[in-house]
């Protein structure tokens, strides 16, 4: 066989989404690739300057749609900065809490994915029926499954309901049992490690160069973490560890992940202790009035002259499931932002997949990519 | 049984309904409908037809033994609404498949796509004709019937190729490629293991290799020879871990990605027609056939049909044991594949051949007892 | 209108005769030019053969069609819906947790395959981007007949929350005909199933 | 770092091609300097301050004109910078930063496709979200968006 290029996607199994790449392959052997985006371009930026501040959270959920929580409480940071809104303690716990079952929810299905793109068939399975128990507690306060629409400039829309903490205990000791079932799937199967070691190798140089971020950059040995180098909400009270490997390999990515989800379990623990604690206002009681009600604005004061509203800039950055998103959030007056931008993890990640896929086979990019964890729609927006 | 093969019970019933149908008829009709050729001819469509539709019948219900037990492994129940159990559920996708459109694509070489899933699926089918199944259902004694059975096996890359090839599409070529260079990496060690079974038990006839089982299975003494033979008919029958040639997750379906409709069920069912004739293998060479050990209790093993049904229960146990491995095992890449076949498993069938060798000049051993001896 | 005026005497004669029509006695066969009688019964069969065929199929129909095959296929074909496995957007994740231990959709004998060929129905999940459509006009053609289309959620109904987007098809209807709509942002995989069932009541009561 | 020593350690350079350097709650500050400065900005803020990492590109219409602004982060000092230049709406093009940051590469892509801001000497500059021959550029403040039946509506009045 000669080189020629192969499509692989926008509908292909491997792609865990819509988007399509392009690799040139000699035989099994990759030369070039080309991850051609944009299939899924919802022009979330555009619409969110549409729309009421409080109106672009809906967009948020299903702008990265399997960390939703993660990226409202992104844009939240950013528009607060940008709003001069400060929330009170109770809600950033919540929200603190939030983040980090959206990052063991995100984590189970990259591993459902994961192990699919490998031909691991059942752990599959387990992996999104473990999701589906961290869902259900999302679904007991928010009300759905994946969208939320739960967190407001200023806090989020209602305290947790009686005995969550208690079920929510009670999932956190289900998954660390499930996690040691996982590794012993995956780790203790000789195949597993024969296909996986010194798989999609990515050194701590490439992926500063090409500003990957995340657990990929952390299985390249850097301890770089946001909630610990740049503790944002609640972070600094927290007692954790950042998980770091140092093999740079889809392995390392595995150890990781399966890491992080240990650490968040260890924090949430610590979060449902304090939550148990400190009962309080989940709402910032001194909003703009504006701010609580875009349909029905009560009086004059949903009419207000634009000179009126505070003017500011909001820059937030996240530890997301994926890595690192940043929102910039320009507020230039008036009920709707002006700029949203929003930087997302994967964004990067894909953007360098020259650095980590060339060189290997075509059989081996499903697991590559799989180790990547790639969500279309924080790429595209 | 004795000697009441399944052939010769077509041959009874085609001479009994010709003889009838040909004695309300005067003389030269009756003389040509009691013809001895006829009388083989129609045998043999008879034979034809209860092998096709046994296998048929046993494919789909070991898609079905497949799927539940799946679904099991991973938590969940399968097709359950279809039938009692789902047990229908594949005959309503078969019918469904049979109601589809059939169509080429344009560029695809038309000799070739719709040739290949045909020979394909007919070549799987022969090998039962081959296949004993119990001391009734017999083909007939053929002296080297292991040897052809395997031989046809080995067939399919061959119209694996031409078909992935004429579809006209790249993941259907490197499908295809791959599936070549697998089957004929697997050829080799299969054969070498099958050479320890035909070393200990002296004889290429299947019948014979289950008669000398009586005494004591093959896969205790033989165990290097049953890991190697499993291995290989995994690789052969392209399940996982070795199912690289229709690898999902970076070849969409493989080899039949171009396929629909008919032809795809062809596939499918001729997929799954050698896993059929895998296990069976597996059950006549290393678990003695429709032979139960001793300690079985006579009632058990002295029912009408009792060798059939035991065979059936053994056969399905082993595929059991090969959707166990497909729901635990991830998929292996090509040069890891290819690198286990050559290095590992050839020195090791080459073993297992020696280790026959050996216990033949022993005859004996402490735990399973004595081969039995020559001529008998 | 008390009295009916009596109907107008119709007179009884007899159709004139038909163009080049004769009655028996004197057969025009010396005025027909000279055509074997071979030819002339291959004109008849084929004249015979459509003719045969219309009024067989159409008994069947009646019956064969009406009692037997159309029941039989429309179980097959409701009972083993293979939709395409993709993944446009959120709806993605609902449509693969519902094939996932708890919601099981494969006890319906749904089954996602991964090539269009093998497929007959396309789950439309997730925002559909006039980048991608042309794409999914091509997969909805490659999928052979009979095919269904299910729009998932709102997205793929009309637009959703980026209807008014400058990249996003408003509901996926403008591209492909779809069948079933399944209301939700995103629809719970309950709801996918549901979606799916209700299609097979529509295939149950197809008549073709 | 205060946003006090990041303007000493870029003027040396820059010179008074250094607009300023603004606090910025939550970074290093917001350094604003002129577009012709771009590459020596991009030099020494990667080589000098150490800010080895570009997180992000962006554009904003100002209508009037138009903002490029870059989100940089520094593993020694653990904290994140904003470069902002301003760019003349008739003309907004500015040297790309590929060479500094090889991460630039996709974000000034898309910050192209969507704001209309060229970057000089980018080696891949084409569609990214937007399929090829797309001739707008949405997120410029006077691209409106409509709901679909007032399209409808007004293509059938044309």
């Amino acid at each position: 066989m000669s080189e020629m290029w192969l499509n692989m996607g926008p509908q292909h199994p491997m792609t865990h989404g819509l988007w399509n790449l392009r690799v040139k392959i000699d035989g099994e052997m990759i030369l070039d690739c080309d991850p051609e985006m944009g299939y899924l371009h919802r022009g979330i930026e555009k619409i969110s300057e549409d729309r009421h501040y409080n109106e672009v959270i809906t967009l948020m959920d299903r702008c990265c749609y399997v960390a939703g929580l993660a990226w409202e409480h992104l844009y939240i940071l950013a528009a607060e900065q940008a709003l001069h809104v400060t929330p009170p303690e109770r809600a950033d716990y919540i929200r603190a809490m939030c983040d980090e079952f959206q990052r063991i929810a995100s984590h189970l299905m990259w591993y459902a994915a994961f192990v699919q793109d490998l031909g691991l068939m059942s752990p599959f399975l387990y992996g999104m029926r473990d999701r589906d128990l961290v869902l259900d507690l999302f679904q007991s306060f928010t009300g759905a499954r994946m969208t939320y629409e739960y967190q407001r400039v200023g806090g989020v829309r209602s305290d947790l309901p009686a005995g969550f903490t208690d079920r929510a205990r009670k999932v956190l000791d289900w998954l660390d049992e499930r996690y040691v079932e996982y590794d012993r799937l995956c780790l203790g199967s000789t195949i597993f490690r024969e296909r996986c070691d010194d798989l999609g190798k990515l050194t701590a140089r490439d992926c500063i160069a090409t500003g990957v971020t995340g657990p990929m950059l952390r299985s390249a040995g850097l301890k770089r973490d946001l909630r610990k180098d740049r503790p944002y909400s609640i972070y600094k009270q927290l007692d954790f560890d950042v998980a770091v490997a140092d093999a740079a390999d889809v392995t390392a990515r595995y150890l990781v992940r399966m890491e992080e989800m240990r650490q968040s379990s260890r924090m949430l623990r610590q979060i449902l202790d304090w939550l148990d604690h400190h009962p309080g206002p989940v709402l910032a009681d001194r909003l703009p009035r504006w701010l609580g009600a875009p349909y029905a604005p009560q009086g004059r004061e949903g009419y207000l002259l634009k000179r009126n509203y505070p003017k500011g800039l909001g820059f937030s950055s996240v530890e997301e499931p994926h890595g690192e998103a940043q929102a910039y959030v320009v507020n230039e007056g008036g009920e709707h932002p002006y700029r949203v931008k929003f930087r997302s993890p994967v964004f990067a990640n894909i953007s360098a997949a020259r650095h980590y896929l060339v060189g290997y086979h075509v059989a081996d990019i499903p697991p590559i990519m799989g180790s990547v964890d790639v969500c279309v729609g924080e790429v595209d927006r | 049984m004795g000697g009441a093969t399944l052939f010769s019970v077509s041959d009874t019933l085609a001479s009994v309904l010709l003889n009838g149908l040909g004695s309300i008829f005067p003389q030269p009709i009756h003389g040509w409908l009691t013809n001895p050729d006829l009388i083989l001819g129609l045998a043999v469509l008879i034979f034809g037809a209860i092998l096709l539709a046994a296998s048929m019948i046993n494919t789909i219900v070991l898609i079905w033994w497949e799927r539940k037990l799946l679904g099991r492994f991973m938590d969940r129940r399968g097709a359950m609404h279809v039938g009692y159990a789902g047990l229908l559920q594949n005959f309503a996708d078969g019918l469904k498949l049979f109601r589809k459109n059939t169509f080429r694509p344009r560029e695809s070489d038309s000799l070739g796509f719709y040739a290949g899933p045909v020979a394909y699926m007919v070549t799987s089918l022969i090998i039962f004709g081959i296949l004993p199944i119990s001391s009734g259902w017999n083909s007939g004694a053929l002296p080297l019937s292991l040897l052809l059975a395997l031989a046809i096996f080995s067939f399919a890359p061959l119209f694996i190729f031409v078909s992935a090839w004429s579809s006209n599409n790249k993941y259907s070529l490197m499908g295809g490629m791959r599936s070549a260079a697998q089957m004929i990496a697997y050829e080799v060690p299969l054969l070498l293991a099958v050479v320890a079974v035909v070393v200990v038990s002296g004889s290429f006839d299947l019948a014979t290799i289950v008669q000398e089982q009586q005494n004591y299975w093959f896969w205790g003494p033989l165990f290097l020879a049953l890991v190697v033979f499993v291995a290989g008919m995994l690789a052969e029958m392209e399940r996982i871990p070795f199912d690289l040639p229709e690898a999902e997750a970076e070849l969409v379906e493989g080899w039949n990605t171009e396929y629909g409709g008919m032809l795809f069920a062809f596939f499918m069912l001729a997929d799954y027609l050698r896993a059929l004739v895998g296990s069976i293998l597996v059950v006549l060479l290393f678990l003695g056939g429709w032979t139960m050990p001793g300690w079985v209790p006579s009632a058990a093993t002295s029912f009408p049909l009792a060798g059939i049904v035991w065979f059936m229960v053994k056969t399905y146990a082993v595929f059991g044991l090969f959707v166990w491995i497909r729901a635990s095992l991830p998929r292996v890449r090509t040069d890891q594949l290819l690198r286990i076949g050559w290095n590992r498993m050839i020195p090791l069938s080459l073993a297992s051949v020696f280790l026959a060798a050996a216990l033949v000049l022993v005859r004996c051993l402490p735990v399973f007892g004595c081969l039995p001896s020559p001529g008998v | 209108m008390g009295h009916l005026t009596p109907a107008t005497p119709v007179p009884k004669v007899a159709p004139p005769p038909a163009e080049g029509y004769q009655l028996m006695g004197d057969l025009p066969m010396v005025d027909q030019p000279a055509v074997p009688f071979i030819e002339i019964e291959t004109v008849r069969a084929k004249e015979f053969i459509p003719a045969a065929k219309e009024a067989f199929t159409a008994l069947l129909a009646e019956q064969g069609q009406a009692k037997v095959i159309r029941p039989t296929f429309n179980w097959a074909g409701r009972n083993s819906l293979f939709p395409l496995h993709w993944g446009l957007a959120c709806c993605a994740i609902e449509f693969a947790a519902a094939f996932s231990a708890r919601h099981d959709a494969e006890r319906f004998g749904i089954v996602p395959r991964s090539s269009p060929r093998q497929c007959d129905l396309m789950i439309v999940n997730g925002t559909v981007t006039w980048k991608v459509a042309h794409k999914l006009i091509t997969l909805y053609e490659q999928m052979p007949e009979p095919k269904w289309v299910i729009a998932m959620g709102n997205c793929a109904t009309g637009g959703g929350p980026f209807r008014t987007a400058y990249s996003v098809v408003p509901g996926v209807d403008k591209l492909v005909p779809v069948d079933v709509y399944i209301a939700g942002c995103p629809p719970r995989p309950e709801a996918m199933i549901d979606g799916i069932l209700k299609l097979e009541t529509l295939i149950r009561e197809r008549k073709e | 770092m205060q946003p006090d020593d990041v303007a000493r350690a870029l003027s040396t350079r820059l010179g008074d091609r250094l607009l300023g350097v603004e606090t910025f709650v939550g970074t290093a500050g917001r350094v604003r300097f002129r577009a012709d400065a771009a590459l020596d900005t991009f030099h020494s803020v990667h080589d000098e301050l150490g800010f080895r990492h570009l997180s992000m590109v962006g554009g904003i219409d100002w209508v009037d004109h138009r903002e490029v602004f870059y989100v940089v982060w520094s593993d020694d000092v653990r904290q994140y910078l904003i470069l902002s230049a301003d760019l003349p709406a008739d003309a907004a093009h500015i040297e790309s930063a590929t060479p500094v940051w090889e991460s630039a590469n996709w974000h000034e892509r898309e910050t192209w496709e969507l704001v209309d801001i060229t970057f000089d000497h980018h080696p891949d500059l084409r569609h990214l979200l937007m399929p090829d021959g797309y001739v707008f550029h949405p997120l410029l403040r006077s691209f409106k968006l409509h709901e679909p039946e007032e399209l409808e509506v007004k293509q059938r009045s044309v």
